[in-house]
This record gives C-alpha cells, sequence and structure tokens, in this order.
C-alpha cells in the first residue's frame, strides 16, 4: 500500500473539496482538517519500523519518489502529533466571530509537509516547497491589509529561497547526474578537493533557501512579522513546525556534506563553511533575543524567541558532531512542543481579549488560568529550567559546544540564553500576573477544547523534560543510520562531554522545590489588589501632555533602560532596514525604467540604435 | 541610360531628405507625391513597367489624396500645424 | 519632439555611423562564404521562371505541358504575372489580403461622420470628369486583362479604377455606398479562395492552375491566371474605393 | 482531398463572407469566426495522428519548393497552429458577453488568426513576412480599436516599430536571396556554407519582427501603450497568438536556418547567445517593470514580454531538454494568458476599474475567477502542479548543464521568477482582501466554462507531464535534425500530399 502518496494525496483532495464545496460551511471546513491531521497521524503511525518503504512514480518527465527515511518519519511524526494537538485548538478557536478561511489552504500544506519530509529526490522535494510556500502566504495574508503586508515579505523571502534552492539543485544535478537527494549529496562530497568552489557555490545557495526558511541570520525579521500578523492558532503552526523546514533542509544537505570526504580549510576541528554558520547561529541567538526583550507585542515577542531558539539549533548543528546533531535535532522538537504551546495559550488569551498588545493585558492569569499555566510550562521549558523539556536540550547544546572546545562562541550563546529570562518574564508577567485590567474582569476561561489541547501540550514537556529517552531513542535510531555513530544516552539519562545527567532526578528535586515554594506561597500573607491605571498623577491628566492611560501601564516599555542601551547597535546594523532599502530601491528603479520606455518620441529611434548596435556586435564579433 | 537613373536616382535621393525636413506638412505631402511620380519614372527606366504603373496611381494619386483627407479631418477636429 | 531634437539628430547620426559599420563589415568580410550579390544570374529561381524552366529540369514538376515545348512552362507571356499569379500566387493572395485588412481596418477605426465644408464643383470638372473617368475605367479594365501579356494587372489596374472612382466622388459627391463595396470585395474574395480551392480539388494543389494555358501570346491565354486577375481587379479597386469613402466621409 | 492548407482555407472564407454576412445579420462575424477556428480544430485534430506518424509538406500551386512555395505540416507546427486556433476560439468564446463589437473588428481578428497560423506553417521566407504583414496591418487597427482612449497612441507606436522591423526582415530576405537566389527554409538550410558576418546580418534581420512580437528587449518598447489600448481580448490574443506564432517562427529560423549543419550554421553560435543575452535581460526587465506597474493590462503584458524572454533564453540553449521546456512554456504561457486577461476583462468590467490595485475584495464577490487567476499566475511563474513548473525545470536544467552564459540566462530567468511571483501573488491576494466594495454579483457563463477549460489544460500537464510526451518529443526531434527531417521531406516528397 502506498502509504506516504495516498497521505499527501489525502491532504490535498481533502484540502481542494473543502476549498470548492464548503465555502459556506466553515465549520466543516475546519472539521475536514482536523480530520486530515488525524489521518496523517495515523499514517505516521502506521509508517513506523518500515524503513525500507520507497514509492515512485513516472510522471514522463522526472521519477518522483517518496522515501520513509528515518529522519523524515522522526520529523513527520514530531509535526503530525503537534499539528493534531493544534488542529483541535482550531476547531473551538474558529467559532463565527474568530473563523478565517484558511482551513482548506491548511489542509493542502499538511501534503506539503509530508511531502518536504519523505521526498526521496529533489523535484519531489521542490515541488512540495514550492506549495508549502504559496498555501502558507494566502494562510498567513488571509485578507487582511496588514496581514498581507507581513505576508508578501515573507513570500518574498520564500521566492529568493525557491529559487536558489532550483540553482543548487540544478548545479548539483548537473555535478553528480543524479536527482536522489542522499545520493547526490554523497556524490557531491566525492568531490571535495576535486572542484570546491562548485561545492561551496552550492553549499551557499542551500544555505540561502533554508536560512530563509528558518529565519537564520540575515533572514531573522521575517517571522516577527509573519508569525505576528497571521491567524492566531496558524502562528503556532508557523513558529512550532513550519520554521523547522529550514533546519531539516541543512540536516539533508549542508551537514552531511561536511562530514564526508571533507578536505578543506579547518577551524577548531569544524570545517571553515560550519564554522561562519555556527557564528551566523550564535548571532542570531543573540539579536534575536535583544529584539525579542523590546517587543510590547507578544506575537512578535515570541517570534524573535523563535528566532533566537533556531539560532542555537545552528550553532549545534554547525558543531559537526554526532552530539551537536542529536542536540540539535532534540532542541528542535522541544522547541515545536513549547513554542506550539506558548503561541496556543497567546492565541487563547487573544480568543478571549482581542488584544496582542501587553501593556493593555495583565492579570488575565486569574481568570484563564490553564492558558497561564500552559504559558508558564512552555516559559519554563523556553528559558531551559528544569524540569521541564528545554533544559535537557539545552544543556546538550551546551555540551556540544564544550566538547569541541567552542568557548567563543559558547559566550553569545550563553548571553542569548539569559537573556531568555527577560524577554519570557516579560511576556508573563505582563500578560498573565499583575493587575487584572477592569476591561477584562468579567471573560471567561479558554474554551474545553483549548483547554484540553493546552493540557495536553503541558503534559508532553513535563514527561519529555522527565524522560528524554521519548524523543532522543529515535534520534539515537536515526543518527545512526544516518552517520554510523550514536550517542550514549538512556531513557532518562543522557551522557555529555564533561557530566551525565539523570534528568528524571532533576526532575524530581525541581517538583519537590515547586511544591515547597507553593506550600510557602500559600501560607504567607496575601497582596492587596491595585487596579492597574489607578496611578498618582499630581493632578494631572495624562491627555494634557498628549499620553494615554495607559503609558502609566508598568508593562509599557518594561525594559526601557535596557532597551535605549541596545537600539542604536540594532538600528545600525539592521537587515530589515537594508532589505527595506533594496525593496524601495527595486521599485524606484522598477518605475524609472517604466516611464522611460514609456516615452513616446524616443521608441522609434531606441529600437532603430538598439538594433544596430545588436547586428554591429554580432557582426563584428 | 545609367548616368539618367544615377540622376533621377540622386533627385530621389534629395526629395526623400526634404520630405523629412518640410516644416509644413501639406508641402511635405506634395513633395511626398513628386517623389513618388520620379520613382515611377525610375522604375519605368529599369523596365520594371508593372510597377511602374502601380506606383504612379497608387503612389502618386491615392496616397496623395488620403493624406490630404487626412489633414482636412484634421483641421476639421481643431488641429493647426502652426500652433 | 521639440525637446528631444538634438538628441535624435545625434542619435541619428550615430545610426547612420553605425549603418555604415555594418555593411563595411559585412562586405569586406574575408572569411569563407557566400556574401550578398554573391548568388549569379544561373543560380537564381528568378533565373529559371526568365526562361520558364520552373520545373526543375533534375525533378519535373507534375504539371502537364499542354502547348509549347515539352518541359517548360507556358501560361503567361508576361513573366511577373506568371510570378505572381501563379509560381507565387499564396504571396499575392496575402497581399490582397494585407489590402483587404487595410480596407476594414479603416472602416473599424472611422467613424461615420459628415462632412464641415461643402464647396460645389465648377461646370469645368463636372463636364470633364465622366470623359476622364470612363478613360481610366477603360485603361484599368485594359490592363487588368492583359496582364499576363503586358506589363500591369490587378493591383495596378485596380488601383487606376478606384481613383477612378475617386475622381466622380469629388466632383459629384454621391453618396457612399459602404455595403456594396464590402459585397464586391467578399465576392472578389471568394472568387480567389473559390480558384485555389478548385485547384485543390482538380490538381490536388491549393492555387494549382487548373484551367488550359492556351497558347503562349495569344489574347486569351492562360484563363486561370487571367480569371485571378480579374477577381484581383475587382477586390482591389472596391478595398481603395472604399478606403476613399471612408476618407471622404457620408455627405 | 486530403490538404493541411485547409487550415488556412477556413478562416479566410470566414474572412471573405464577413463582410456580406454583416449586411443582412450583424452577429453574423462573431458566428462565423467562431465557426471557422472550430473547424480549424476539428480538422487539424483529425490530421494529427496521421501527421505523428510522419511530417508532411503541402505544396502550393503545384510547383515544387525551390519555385512555388511549400507548407510544412509536422508534429511542432500543426501542434501550434491547433494551439492558436483552439487560443482564438475561447477568447472569443470568454468575449461573447460584449455585444456590440462590428463585422470588421471579427474580420480582421480572423485575418489575424489566420496570419499568425500561417507564419507557423509556411515553409518560405517571403511568404512568412506576407503573413507577418496581414498579422501586422489587422493588429494596429485591432489595438486602436479597443475601448480605450489610448488606443490610438499605442498602435501608434505599435505600427511605427513593427514598420522598421519588418522592413529590416524585408532587407534580410533580400540580402538572402542576392547572396543565395532562392527563398525556401529548406532549400536555404542546406546550401553552401554563409559568411559567419553575412549570416548573422541577414538571421537578425530577418528575426528582428518575430523578437517584436515577442517583446524580447530591446523590441519591446511598444508593449505598454499597445497593451493599455487594446481591449481585453486582443490583449489575450497578443500575448497568447501573436507571441505563440513568434515562438514558433523563432524556433524554426534559428532551430533550422541557423542550425551548425546547415549553411547558416557559421552564425548559429551568434544568433543563439544573442538570444539568451536578450531573453535574459527581457526577463528582468520585462518582470522588473511588471513589479511595480499598476495598470491591469499593462502588468500582464510586461509579463508576457517577461515569459517571452524566458522562452528566448531556451530557444538560444538548443538543446533538448531546453526545446521541451520551451514547448511547455509556450502551452503554458498561451493558457494562462488568455486565463488572466478574461479575469481581468471581467473584472474591469463588472468594476469598472483599470487597475488591479482598485479591485480589492472583488474575489469574495466572483470567488471563480480570482481562484483561477490565482491558478493561472502560479502557472506563470512556475508553480509546481502546473505545466509552467515543468517547462521552466527544463530550462533551467539546461542552462546549468551547458554553463558559461547559460548560467548568465539561468541567473535571469530565476531572479525573474522572484519579482513575477511577488506580484502575481500581490494581485491575487488583492482579489480576496477584506474591504467594503459592494458590487451585485451577476452570472458571466460565458466566462466560467472556457476558464474553467484553460484552468484544466494548465493543469492536465502539470500533473501527468507525459500526455505531452508524444507531441514533444516528435516536435522536439524534429526542431533538432532539421536536415535528416525537415529538409530531407520537403526536398523529397515534392508532389502533393
Amino acid at each position: 500500500m502506498n502509504l506516504i502518496s495516498t497521505g499527501i494525496l489525502t491532504c490535498f483532495t481533502a484540502g481542494l473539496f473543502s476549498l470548492i464545496f464548503l465555502q459556506r460551511v466553515k465549520k466543516l471546513q475546519w472539521i475536514i482538517f482536523f480530520i486530515t491531521a488525524l489521518f496523517m497521524a495515523a499514517v505516521a503511525y502506521r509508517l513506523y519500523g518500515s524503513w525500507q518503504l520507497t514509492e515512485s512514480y513516472q510522471t514522463g518527465i522526472f521519477l518522483l519518489t517518496f522515501h520513509n527515511g528515518y529522519f523524515g518519519w522522526i520529523f513527520f511524526g514530531m509535526t503530525s502529533i503537534v499539528t493534531l494537538l493544534i488542529a483541535l485548538f482550531s476547531l473551538s478557536y474558529n467559532d463565527k466571530k474568530h473563523a478565517t478561511a484558511i482551513a482548506p489552504l491548511w489542509t493542502m500544506l499538511l501534503g506539503a509537509n509530508a511531502g518536504i519530509f519523505f521526498a526521496a529526490d529533489w523535484i519531489t522535494f521542490i515541488i512540495a516547497w514550492e506549495i508549502m510556500g504559496w498555501t502558507s502566504f494566502f494562510i498567513i495574508a488571509h485578507g487582511k491589509p496588514k496581514s498581507f503586508k507581513a505576508g508578501i515579505y515573507y513570500y518574498s523571502l520564500s521566492m529568493i529561497g525557491a529559487v536558489t534552492l532550483l540553482a543548487a539543485v540544478f548545479i548539483l544535478y548537473t555535478a553528480t547526474g543524479t536527482m536522489n537527494i542522499s545520493d547526490s549529496i554523497k556524490a557531491l562530497s566525492g568531490l571535495w578537493g576535486n572542484r570546491d568552489g562548485m561545492i561551496y557555490t552550492v553549499v551557499t545557495l542551500f544555505a540561502v533557501t533554508f536560512f530563509a526558511k528558518a529565519a537564520i541570520g540575515p533572514f531573522y525579521m521575517w517571522p516577527a512579522k509573519a508569525h505576528a500578523e497571521a491567524p492566531d492558532d496558524f502562528s503556532s503552526f508557523l513558529s512550532g513546525i513550519m520554521i523547522k523546514y529550514g533546519i531539516f533542509g541543512l540536516l539533508i544537505t549542508i551537514v552531511p556534506l561536511f562530514r564526508m570526504n571533507y578536505s578543506g580549510p579547518v577551524v577548531w576541528n569544524i570545517p571553515l563553511a560550519l564554522y561562519l554558520m555556527g557564528w551566523i547561529g550564535a548571532l542570531t541567538a543573540v539579536s534575536g533575543t535583544l529584539l525579542a526583550v523590546r517587543e510590547n507585542d507578544m506575537k512578535r515577542l515570541m517570534a524573535f524567541s523563535t528566532v533566537s531558539n533556531i539560532g542555537f539549533i545552528t550553532l549545534a548543528l554547525s558543531v559537526n558532531t554526532v552530539f551537536g546533531i542529536v542536540a540539535a535535532v532534540y532542541h528542535t522538537f522541544n522547541h515545536m512542543v513549547f513554542k506550539g504551546t506558548i503561541f496556543l495559550s497567546m492565541a487563547s488569551v487573544k480568543f478571549r481579549t482581542g488584544e496582542r498588545d501587553m501593556h493593555k493585558l495583565g492579570g488575565i492569569g486569574y481568570r484563564m488560568p490553564i492558558a497561564f499555566f500552559a504559558f508558564l510550562i512552555g516559559i519554563i521549558s523556553a528559558a531551559g529550567i528544569p524540569p521541564m523539556a528545554g533544559f535537557s536540550s539545552k544543556w546538550m547544546i551546551f555540551q556540544s559546544l564544550f566538547g569541541e572546545k567552542l568557548l567563543f562562541l559558547a559566550i553569545p550563546a550563553f548571553l542569548a540564553s539569559t537573556g531568555a529570562f527577560l524577554y519570557l518574564y516579560r511576556g508573563l508577567h505582563s500578560i498573565y500576573l499583575g493587575q487584572l485590567s477592569p476591561r477584562f474582569s468579567s471573560i471567561k476561561p479558554a474554551p474545553p477544547l483549548q483547554s484540553i489541547t493546552m493540557i495536553l501540550m503541558m503534559l508532553s514537556i513535563f514527561v519529555v523534560g522527565a524522560f528524554p529517552g521519548i524523543f532522543l531513542t529515535p534520534i539515537r535510531g536515526a543518527i545512526a543510520a544516518f552517520t554510523g555513530e550514536t550517542i550514549s544516552a538512556g531513557f532518562t539519562t543522557i551522557s555529555g562531554v564533561t557530566a551525565n545527567v539523570n534528568l528524571f532526578m532533576v526532575s524530581l528535586t525541581f517538583i519537590g522545590s515547586f511544591l515547597l515554594v507553593l506550600f510557602l506561597y500559600v501560607v504567607g500573607k496575601k497582596r492587596r489588589h491595585v487596579e492597574p491605571l489607578d496611578s498618582y498623577m499630581s493632578g494631572e491628566y495624562p491627555e494634557d501632555w498628549n499620553m494615554i492611560p495607559e503609558q502609566y501601564h508598568y508593562a509599557f516599555r518594561f525594559y526601557e533602560p535596557f532597551e535605549k542601551m541596545i537600539n542604536p547597535t540594532l538600528e545600525r546594523y539592521s537587515f530589515e532596514n537594508w532589505f527595506e532599502n533594496f525593496i524601495y530601491n527595486t521599485k524606484r528603479f522598477s518605475t524609472s525604467l517604466g516611464r522611460w520606455l514609456y516615452r513616446q518620441q524616443l521608441g522609434a529611434f531606441i529600437v532603430i540604435t538598439a538594433l544596430t548596435l545588436i547586428i554591429l556586435t554580432g557582426v563584428v564579433w | 541610360m545609367i548616368y539618367w537613373i544615377a540622376a533621377v536616382g540622386i533627385f530621389l535621393f534629395l526629395g526623400g531628405i526634404t520630405v523629412i525636413f518640410q516644416k509644413s506638412i501639406k508641402n511635405a505631402v506634395i513633395t511626398f507625391g513628386i517623389v513618388s511620380i520620379t520613382s515611377s519614372l525610375m522604375f519605368a527606366m529599369m523596365k520594371a513597367y508593372d510597377v511602374a504603373i502601380t506606383e504612379a496611381s497608387i503612389g502618386a494619386v491615392l496616397t496623395t489624396a488620403l493624406f490630404f483627407w487626412t489633414i482636412k479631418r484634421l483641421e476639421e477636429e481643431g488641429y493647426n500645424e502652426k500652433k | 519632439m521639440r525637446r528631444n531634437e538634438s538628441l535624435i539628430h545625434i542619435a541619428a547620426f550615430l545610426l547612420v555611423i553605425g549603418l555604415s559599420a555594418v555593411l563595411y563589415a559585412v562586405f569586406t568580410d574575408t572569411r569563407p562564404g557566400l556574401k550578398a550579390l554573391d548568388a549569379s544570374l544561373k543560380e537564381r529561381v528568378s533565373y529559371h521562371y526568365l526562361l520558364k524552366t520552373a520545373g526543375n529540369p533534375a525533378q519535373p514538376a507534375e504539371r502537364k505541358v499542354t502547348v509549347g515545348k515539352s518541359g517548360y512552362e507556358d501560361g503567361s507571356a508576361n513573366i511577373v504575372t506568371a510570378i505572381v499569379v501563379d509560381y507565387r500566387a499564396l504571396d499575392t493572395l496575402g497581399e490582397v489580403l494585407v489590402l483587404f485588412a487595410a480596407s476594414a481596418g479603416v472602416g473599424l477605426l472611422m467613424s461615420k461622420r459628415k462632412r464641415k465644408i461643402e464647396t460645389e464643383a465648377s461646370p469645368i470638372v463636372t463636364t470633364a470628369v465622366p470623359m476622364i473617368m470612363l478613360f481610366a475605367v477603360v485603361v484599368g479594365l485594359y490592363i487588368i486583362f492583359h496582364g499576363h501579356l503586358s506589363p500591369g494587372g490587378g493591383f495596378p489596374g485596380g488601383a487606376i479604377i478606384a481613383s477612378a472612382y475617386m475622381i466622380q466622388f469629388l466632383a459629384f459627391r454621391k453618396k457612399f455606398s459602404g455595403n456594396l463595396f464590402k459585397i464586391l470585395e467578399s465576392l472578389a474574395g471568394l472568387g480567389i479562395l473559390g480558384m485555389g480551392l478548385a485547384g485543390l480539388y482538380t490538381e490536388g494543389s491549393f492555387l494549382a492552375n487548373f484551367l488550359p494555358t492556351g497558347e503562349l501570346g495569344a489574347v486569351f491565354s492562360a484563363a486561370g491566371i487571367m480569371i485571378l486577375y480579374a477577381l484581383i481587379g475587382i477586390k482591389v479597386a472596391s478595398e481603395l474605393s472604399s478606403i476613399i469613402g471612408h476618407f471622404i466621409g457620408e455627405k | 482531398m486530403n490538404n493541411a492548407l485547409l487550415l488556412l482555407a477556413f478562416p479566410l472564407t470566414a474572412v471573405f463572407l464577413i463582410p456580406v454576412g454583416t449586411v443582412f445579420y450583424k452577429g453574423f462575424g462573431r458566428f462565423l469566426s467562431m465557426l471557422s477556428y472550430l473547424a480549424g480544430i476539428v480538422y487539424g485534430i483529425y490530421l494529427f495522428p496521421s501527421i505523428l506518424a510522419g511530417s508532411k509538406t503541402v505544396i502550393v500551386g503545384n510547383w515544387a519548393p525551390p519555385f512555388g512555395i511549400n507548407l510544412f505540416i509536422s508534429p511542432f507546427s500543426l501542434g501550434l497552429v491547433i494551439l492558436i486556433f483552439s487560443a482564438a476560439f475561447i477568447i472569443m468564446v470568454t468575449d461573447l458577453q460584449n455585444k456590440g463589437k462590428s463585422g470588421q473588428y471579427y474580420l480582421l481578428y480572423t485575418l489575424f488568426v489566420m496570419a499568425s497560423a500561417g507564419m507557423v506553417l509556411t515553409g518560405d521566407i517571403f511568404n512568412l513576412f506576407v503573413f507577418l504583414e496581414i498579422g501586422g496591418i489587422a493588429s494596429f487597427a485591432l489595438i486602436a480599436a479597443g475601448a480605450s482612449p489610448m488606443g490610438s497612441a499605442g498602435s501608434l507606436r505599435y505600427l511605427i516599430q513593427a514598420q522598421i522591423t519588418s522592413l529590416s526582415m524585408l532587407a534580410g530576405i533580400i540580402l538572402i536571396y542576392s547572396a543565395s537566389g532562392v527563398l525556401n527554409i529548406a532549400v536555404l538550410a542546406q546550401f553552401k556554407t554563409f559568411n559567419p558576418a553575412f549570416a548573422f546580418l541577414a538571421l537578425a534581420l530577418l528575426l528582428f519582427p518575430f523578437m517584436l512580437e515577442s517583446k524580447l528587449f530591446p523590441l519591446h518598447t511598444w508593449v505598454g501603450g499597445a497593451y493599455l489600448g487594446a481591449d481585453h481580448p486582443f490583449a489575450a490574443s497578443m500575448s497568447g497568438i501573436a507571441a505563440t506564432a513568434a515562438g514558433a517562427v523563432m524556433l524554426r529560423i534559428v532551430l533550422t536556418l541557423a542550425n551548425p549543419q546547415s549553411g547558416f550554421g557559421t552564425a548559429g553560435k551568434s544568433i543563439q547567445t544573442m538570444l539568451i543575452i536578450l531573453g535574459g535581460i527581457t526577463v528582468l526587465i520585462g518582470e522588473g517593470a511588471a513589479f511595480t506597474e499598476k495598470n491591469f493590462k499593462k502588468t500582464l503584458g510586461y509579463s508576457s514580454a517577461g515569459q517571452m524572454g524566458i522562452i528566448a533564453v531556451g530557444i538560444g540553449l538548443a538543446t533538448k531538454d531546453a526545446l521541451a521546456g520551451v514547448l511547455f512554456l509556450i502551452l503554458n504561457h498561451t493558457a494562462a494568458k488568455i486565463l488572466l486577461f478574461s479575469v481581468a476583462g471581467l473584472f474591469s468590467k463588472v468594476s469598472g476599474k483599470e487597475k488591479w490595485a482598485d479591485m480589492k475584495g472583488i474575489g469574495r464577490i466572483y470567488p471563480l475567477p480570482a481562484a483561477l487567476f490565482a491558478a493561472g499566475a502560479m502557472a506563470l511563474f512556475g508553480i509546481p502542479m502546473f505545466s509552467g513548473f515543468w517547462g521552466k525545470l527544463y530550462v533551467l536544467k539546461s542552462a546549468f548543464a551547458l554553463g558559461g552564459l547559460a548560467y548568465a540566462g539561468a541567473g535571469a530567468i530565476l531572479l525573474g521568477t522572484i519579482f513575477e511571483g511577488i506580484y502575481f501573488m500581490k494581485i491575487s491576494h488583492t482579489f480576496f482582501e477584506k474591504s467594503d466594495i459592494s458590487l451585485e454579483r451577476k452570472h458571466y457563463p460565458f466566462f466560467g466554462i472556457p476558464a474553467l477549460f484553460l484552468a484544466a489544460v494548465l493543469l492536465a500537464p502539470g500533473l501527468f507531464p507525459s500526455i505531452l510526451g508524444p507531441w514533444v518529443q516528435a516536435s522536439v526531434k524534429e526542431l533538432l535534425n532539421p536536415i535528416s527531417g525537415y529538409v530531407h521531406i520537403i526536398l523529397t516528397s515534392g508532389g502533393a500530399m
């Protein structure tokens, strides 16, 4: 049975069906989406173990091949579980008031998702990649002018990525003569020492594609726009899953390429190009953190947090050891879960309040406890604090850096990791703690389905935190199939370079201390509640000073001194400005080109002169 | 004969240039008609009699007349070449 | 135009230099191979046309020759007509269509309107015009029907008839009836097409000359060519007249 | 009476009957022209299987090739003629909702279609010129007849430039005749060697009008004005039919005359280089100009220039893969552009606006046309599942395999694709944007059915590229081996088919 292609086809058919026939019944579209997600999860379950499964289709031009690879399956399995949970959430999120028409496209996107992970040849990969690009563009833009701006920004980068991917694939194909992904990379690595220039070209092109998708390095800007403006439930898919396609791409192209037959320059035992990538990752992590700290919009904040985490993952990939790769993949999955949880929790808050700016919120935790706990667990995991899952993967990343003695790279990583506390706490405090705004004093808790989703997500973070083997066992198997080596890790323990850690014990310790603090809090004295805007104003009205009362909210410019410190630097070295200038200049050039061409009188002369020149060149040459 | 042809050819060339540099459109059209009838002569001298007949009837008569009607219609529409 | 005048002059100057350079380069290129003017007279297709041996001797055409020396084409005495209406008849059909398109384009674009300026023609004109007209029509018909013998044919003859019509129109200001010309054009066009299809039906090739050729040089020879040229003449005359009518406008 | 010349005779009959018929019944022109296209399609399809088995030559006037004119019916030319007739038919169907066009419009339109088909079929360079002139004259009138007041300005500009290039073609024909004494492509292709400089001059002069039709740099400056002026159906025809025919002629000239095995082969390399360079520049300029353009028709026109640039690069590469890609792209471009122009025409009609930016939210009232627009746009810039993807893939594959200058061409194509993707997505999304537009929803059955058919045409080869396989393979084989195929058939089969 052709399980993979059946799954993919089901997604597309279901998507098209609901796009065409179910325009009027939005609810049914979401139900179909959920069922498809469920089906894909079932497919993932059925595919486990059959690692030799290959399905190919002759289109008459190229052979389209799907292969159930180890890594592909792990990514697919993870994404389909998280997708299923998000789909469950969406089911209740898209009620009459919040409905968007994105369900059919999202259903198709699930097919592209499977296609990317199961593609065994480049053409299949490109097809899935392009479909992923345009469906996600329409989802992000979803008919709102502001979202559209973010969407077109995203899609521009996506197009650049798609185009470099095409170029890379064809250069690769010309050099190696095969379209099979793993074969072509293997064949390319055989050319180290002979055609280094060509290989570096391919690597650069791949890097642009996957960096653009994963928001690494110069492409750090798009998540802040796209994640923020996308539909709230989709933001969590975008941040949790879609951004990982870039990581997956790096994992199947650049990383193996530098592991096989590499004979070029080396820095600290790492190939020079990977070392550079490591620095790009580290700087991405730092800048993501710094940018997140400045944000007042909760979705933008978390988008920058995603950028920072992706920077970590890139850093780990660039270490070029098995331990590093495992750490990267592990952190990828952890990030998928905790960032999904955080975004779902924020979506829940926005579902009830309709606000995204943090200074307008506050104290929501008293009204929406489950969302609060989901966010709390999520950020604990994100900050890398035990006993949550994020701790173990961050620990592994640092271990992998120490193992190769990459202290210079570890310093920015530490900086970013510590800085994460700043913005994560800001998010928690501004949204869920502090005083409850009178506007939201009567909001209801999250609807049951949303609550259930968040509870499931929380549980998984807990469980993985205590038993990392749930993730690590399949990853170890995959890495063994991938590189021939593996790392030593048990079900609850991980053996690093400098230390071993039993995460179950760590978890127990932390839960114990948490319970202790909780006991003290409950026993201790209660605090008095103050209204948030009940501030001392010396008889002045803020309006007289062109201010709004909200500017006196404690969450407004939470870290103002810090912002003042980092703003000049960030504004000077901003790739965003660079991109915008570039686009502005392109448009100007294009407009002037059009004007120039439209000059009535000169047309004939331009034509004759140009023709003469062409002939002259051709004839004389 | 070749000298006659050359002479007529030079006349044609000069006439063509005159057409381009005429300031008034009507004058240009008249000059064009003259060039046309001369080229008809040229064709006849080169023993292409049928082309000569065609050129005389279409190039010299019909085209010139059509040009004038066009100018007339333009003037009826308010076009004035002095402007 | 004024604004860019100097620029245009410079461009034109450069253009002349460029074209001269091209011609110089092409004509002085010493690399081997044929160049412009390299085909000697005997190599040209027109040589075979002139000798009327257009059935390639190495590979004779399938056409039957009814009169004259065997192996030679014996249609019209006028070689140009033979080329225009026989050897390259499809091109001629195309040229007719170009004129047809021009006439239809004029009809499409020239809105019907009344003439604003009216002046009566003088008696001299009104008296002379019918005579000139008659003369012109006769000349036109002669040119059309002697197309296969002497220089001329459908195109010039039709143009002359059209100019006769034009003179008449100028002098008498008759009402312009577009439909008559339309129908004439169509019928002539259909006739040409019918001739082509008849050739296709009888000889197996579109526009093939299927009628007897008669004796070379006789007035009634090359029947197919005569008919085609007559049709072309009608068509050209009516098309040009209709263009003129559109330009002059309605009364 | 199995003669492929009937393909041209059907529209000709219509052309000659229309003036008579219109006198009696006003809608006769539309009806008859559509009937003639339909007859052409049916007859073409009827001929197709036998032609696929072996190409044939058709002799006009019973004169063998060097003396008379011949048409060449091959899978390539017949396929494109069927494509041209189908395009014309579909454009007419989508235009059925617009009443009140005069008989002359349809007459000229049918002449234009006939000339395009003739250009593809003919085997004689002077005959090619004649067909070009017919098409050109018809185009001037049809552009000027557009509803827009800019029509005459655009038409004038097109007229001047087209006349310059057609004069250049005439000069090229004269040069070739003076050097060789023949005008037949097949005879010229196996002629003695020509001097390289002369060969380049002659071929370039021959190619210029077709470069103009396909909007290649520097002959694209008429695009804005002409597209602005023409009405939507004719704008669609300019990029769907004229560009297709021009592409076919360029393929024929570059691959048959300028083939390394033939007499003009001495200039073959430089002609191909010229096409790659000009095509690459065209992609950049066309897509760049479309990027900021707000007028709907002009945007689509500039995008058409970009697409033809890709096709020109493909022709310049002249490999098996590149040519297959070119064929895919020609089909894709024709179908997609007709679809896009028909949507544009519908939206301008219902909203009364000319700029796409003013059509916010119209897709929420007309979801099917807007969705089809998105599909057509994605087919144009090469999203998988549409035939444009395979075309672009083929051309790129070949370009990267060749290396050298071809890299520059590939780079231009890729860069152009980025621009194209961005502005087409912008337009597609604009239709679905939330806005306070309020239009009464009317039903246009004559829009929906052909548009859906076009979408199917775009989708079918995208999903199953093998359905085009036999045609593409036969055409590429024919184009790449002109001496053993094209020339051999024409020079040996002598008589009528």
